[in-house]
């Protein structure tokens, strides 16, 4: 109790929490639940953007979505060495995503059905993880807080790339921007729900805020995004696809439809639109690797004891 | 036919096809670190493709671009050696044809650093770099699953055994490659095999994999004559959106 | 909007869609005759489809045959629902798709067989024979295969849970329904379901297969709003000769 | 060596044999290898087919390519039941292909690469096809010259399509024109060779044609090949690949160039340019489908065994 005492008051005074400091358990706990689940979501949000890539309208257009995909399995590479300070291997969190125990953000349950998806994906579900995370780079744990500076400086290059794209598309034929608006149809409650239930139904807020695991509620960053969108949507001669969406004057916000919370659960349930498909995909990468992870270890060993017997 | 335009066509489609190819395994590598090499492998090819391409659009010189030559021509027209089209079949049937297609491609490129044609002899320079890091990757990858557990030995000889009928297409010469080595533009195909296959020869037996006696090759991409079914697999895909919105820019 | 048309197209792109992923199991079967019965339920399926879509351009009167309905929209034009799209998996996985369907198309031909458009009435009756031998063999493949070795019962099992969220979606009802309803074209989705249900029930009981608890189904694909990432891939392989090569005849 | 004349003596009477009368062992051995092999040959040839099912043009052309494909595996279920006659189950047939001890057409190691190579298999290839196997009709084994009849005429019709393909290619667009070429160029020297070797280096041949068999040599069939198949491009205004094609005055046939020999016997080493894939097809058919086969004989045992306890 005196050591939790002392340790709110490092974090109240703004320090760092280091990987050998002392901590409690459920800090360790939760932010291992945290960043764990932030790195699954950079791995497997590579496989909605992976499934456009061999499609690719041009070589740019390829080259382009190839580094950020890139980009996002180096930030699972970030997060998985951040949640490794706290005594969990990527192992153990890889076989916690791929039996259920552990999540990702639920927006990867969604498909990606056309080019503007890609667009959509960069402007909204990057826009929307930019907004989640930019608080996160003063959150009390070091090596989390070191890892969202990176992380943050490549996801808004990633979101202006998906803003570029939509902006073609809303500018193109006809075509183009029947697949802009479509794809701002599908993607816009889903990208709400992704700064989590409302605050009156979120479980683990306030001890996460005063850790500074979280440093905003989840419908202040949710009304923080729709302010932001709506004005880069009618630049791009889009609609939102709220129609009880209006500006309100006394509040200085955006009134809007919240989603679907239903749906919502459901997906978090694993009844997403891909959630099947993207946990078999998953599962599947790491079954069919496991002889590769193997031989690598069988060769390193026999290299080591190559090396032992000569010395 | 123009053999510098034939010529840049082999250079660009090699490239293309395998970074497609390559790019194939976004998410679905067996270990993280590898998702990251895979997609910069596929990023340095289709980079390199953007300059083999471009100049063979401008060498052409009938307004197609490197996106025209990637996205609107039919199996027939590409020029690629069938290795490079092969599925990726599992990781260690990806990183050996990677690994036959490297040695082949830095050795292609150092001789091409010195082409009589200045714009070649730029791609090549900046393209051996990216290239000696793939060729040093998959080698090692090669080496280190060769000789790993019985599993992956065996993994890696099978995929040895399924891919060495492509190798010598890599070497074989035509018209278009007499022409240009006659200009001093590119190497003699032939010239490079020595050292290739001393070179695969010693990396073999690192791995302690047992080379095909046979030296029998499958040909018919780098001419077109023949492709295998896999290209035009790979094309419905890779030229979907360009075919179904003509005349559309992204 | 017009309903009449959309209800066709639902129609023709279930039977399109369903018949193209079959198609995909040519020369590949666990058994010669199974081979045989693939290709054959895949030609039935394609024919209804010409029927259906050739009816749905009339319909819609702008000149669209049914080649053009099925080769040249994109995916979010399609109709079908999304049970038809999933991908082939296993044997077993086809053959539970195929039966899921089979009991609804069933169900619903016979409806259809009496439909005040007797353009609808007609196609109804013609197909309906196809796929009553359809459903017989799809039914008799999952009761011997569920009630068949441990793995035999393990994978239809396992096909089971995996396809049974796609239910539901067979049986959602929307404007376009109500509009077909009202008219006596079509039946109201929702009446089909009791009877599909208890025949299901029956058939896994025999089959000693567990149907879900859950009854939460998927749903996007017959509205259009949100098909699986699949579709897009078959519509690549589907589409290519008359994206690639507009205006020509074949 | 009596009854080895009395069966000579059949024979050349026109009378056929049937499964259960008295045979040669080679007579047997011959026969299970022929009508193997040309069972095999039904059912590998699905796959150059089957690889452009997924992208027949039109539904018309794809439900044509579909019946066809059903034929080819209905005649494969004739010719091996033709074969089981002969004391060899259809297992073991499968065997001999998957391990290289059979063999099967080398056309069919070539790939299909264009739209217009469905005209070229229909036109050339069941043109070759029917060629060697008219004759078969009036082959002395009484369940493989039945089959034959059956095969023969779908062959007829399939041939008769196939050509209508390439007419409809040979009379399109410039696109189409070039495709049609093309696939005359790729499979006009393959085409030759389904007769087999030169006459000259023929291994089976004379006593399979003293027991009917075989019914004309391969240098026979070939030339009525070619003979046939040169008008017939002419029509389609398609050039045979083949600078030395000319029509001889003297012998009243075409004298063209042979086929690249060495080729074929790589063809049939197992290096033609599918071989490997080809039989991994199969072989995965046949591995996959391991678990259906073994199913389907457990729930029917089961269904025995109740009838049995019933009774």
């Amino acid at each position: 109790p005196e050591k939790l005492a002392e340790f709110q008051a490092r974090i109240d005074a703004g320090e760092k929490i280091e990987p050998k400091d002392w901590m409690p358990v459920g800090y360790r706990k939760t932010l291992i639940r945290q960043i764990g689940q932030h790195a699954h979501s950079e791995i497997v949000g590579q496989l909605p953007e992976g499934n456009w890539i061999t499609r690719a309208p041009t070589l740019e257009r390829k080259a382009i979505l190839l580094a950020k995909v890139q980009d996002e399995a180096g930030h699972g590479l970030y997060l998985y060495c951040a949640a490794e300070t706290l005594g969990v291997s990527r192992d153990e969190l890889t076989e916690m995503l791929l039996d259920g125990r552990m999540k990702y953000s639920s927006i990867f349950a969604y498909p990606t059905l056309t080019w503007a998806d890609m667009g959509a994906v960069g402007w909204l579900v990057d826009g929307a993880a930019i907004m989640n995370q930019v608080p996160l780079q003063r959150t009390s744990f070091g090596p989390y807080a070191r890892a969202m500076v990176r992380i943050c400086k490549e996801e808004s290059f990633h979101q202006r790339q998906g803003f570029d794209i939509m902006r073609k598309m809303a500018g193109g034929t006809e075509a183009q921007k029947r697949m802009a608006q479509d794809a701002l149809n599908r993607f816009w409650y889903p990208s709400l729900m992704m700064f989590g239930p409302p605050d009156a139904d979120s479980v683990h807020s306030s001890q996460s805020m005063a850790w500074k695991i979280k440093m905003n509620t989840n419908d202040e960053l949710r009304q923080k995004f729709v302010d932001q969108t709506v004005p880069q949507a009618e630049f791009l001669g889009l609609s939102i696809p709220d129609p009880d969406l209006r500006w309100n004057e006394e509040t200085g916000h955006y009134d809007f439809t919240p989603p679907d919370w239903d749906e919502f659960f459901a997906v978090l349930k694993g009844n997403g639109p891909c959630s099947v498909d993207r946990i078999a995909t998953r599962r599947k990468a790491w079954d069919d690797g496991a002889w590769v992870r193997d031989g690598l270890m069988a060769h390193a060993a026999k290299k080591r004891a190559a090396r032992t017997a000569a010395e | 036919m123009d053999a510098l335009f034939e010529f840049l066509c082999r250079m660009g489609d090699n490239t293309l096809v395998l970074g497609h190819r390559v790019s194939e395994w976004c998410g679905t590598g067996p270990v993280l670190e590898e998702d990251i090499a895979l997609a910069n492998t596929a990023l340095d090819l289709i980079g390199q493709t953007q300059m083999w391409l471009g100049l063979a659009g401008d060498v052409e010189g009938k307004g197609r671009s490197a996106d025209d030559l990637a996205m609107l021509r039919d199996a027939w027209d590409f020029r690629n050696v069938l290795l490079v089209e092969q599925p990726n079949g599992d990781f260690g049937q990806t990183m050996m044809r990677q690994c036959l297609f490297d040695l082949w491609h830095e050795a292609q490129l150092a001789a091409l650093s010195t082409s009589t044609d200045p714009r070649i002899a730029a791609i090549a320079q900046k393209a051996a770099k990216e290239v000696a890091y793939h060729a040093e990757r998959s080698a090692d990858l090669v080496i280190r699953l060769g000789d790993g557990t019985e599993e992956s030995h065996g993994r890696m000889q099978a995929a040895l055994d399924l891919l060495y009928p492509y190798v010598g297409e890599m070497f074989e010469s035509d018209a278009v490659d007499a022409a240009m080595a006659e200009a001093g533009i590119a190497p003699d195909p032939a010239s490079l095999r020595p050292a290739y296959d001393s070179r695969l020869a010693a990396l073999m037996a690192e791995a302690t994999l047992t080379l095909p006696d046979s030296r029998f090759a499958h040909s018919g991409g780098r001419t077109g004559f023949r492709h295998s079914e896999h290209l035009g697999h790979l094309l419905t895909q890779m030229q979907w959106l360009q075919r179904a919105y003509p005349g559309a820019t992204w």
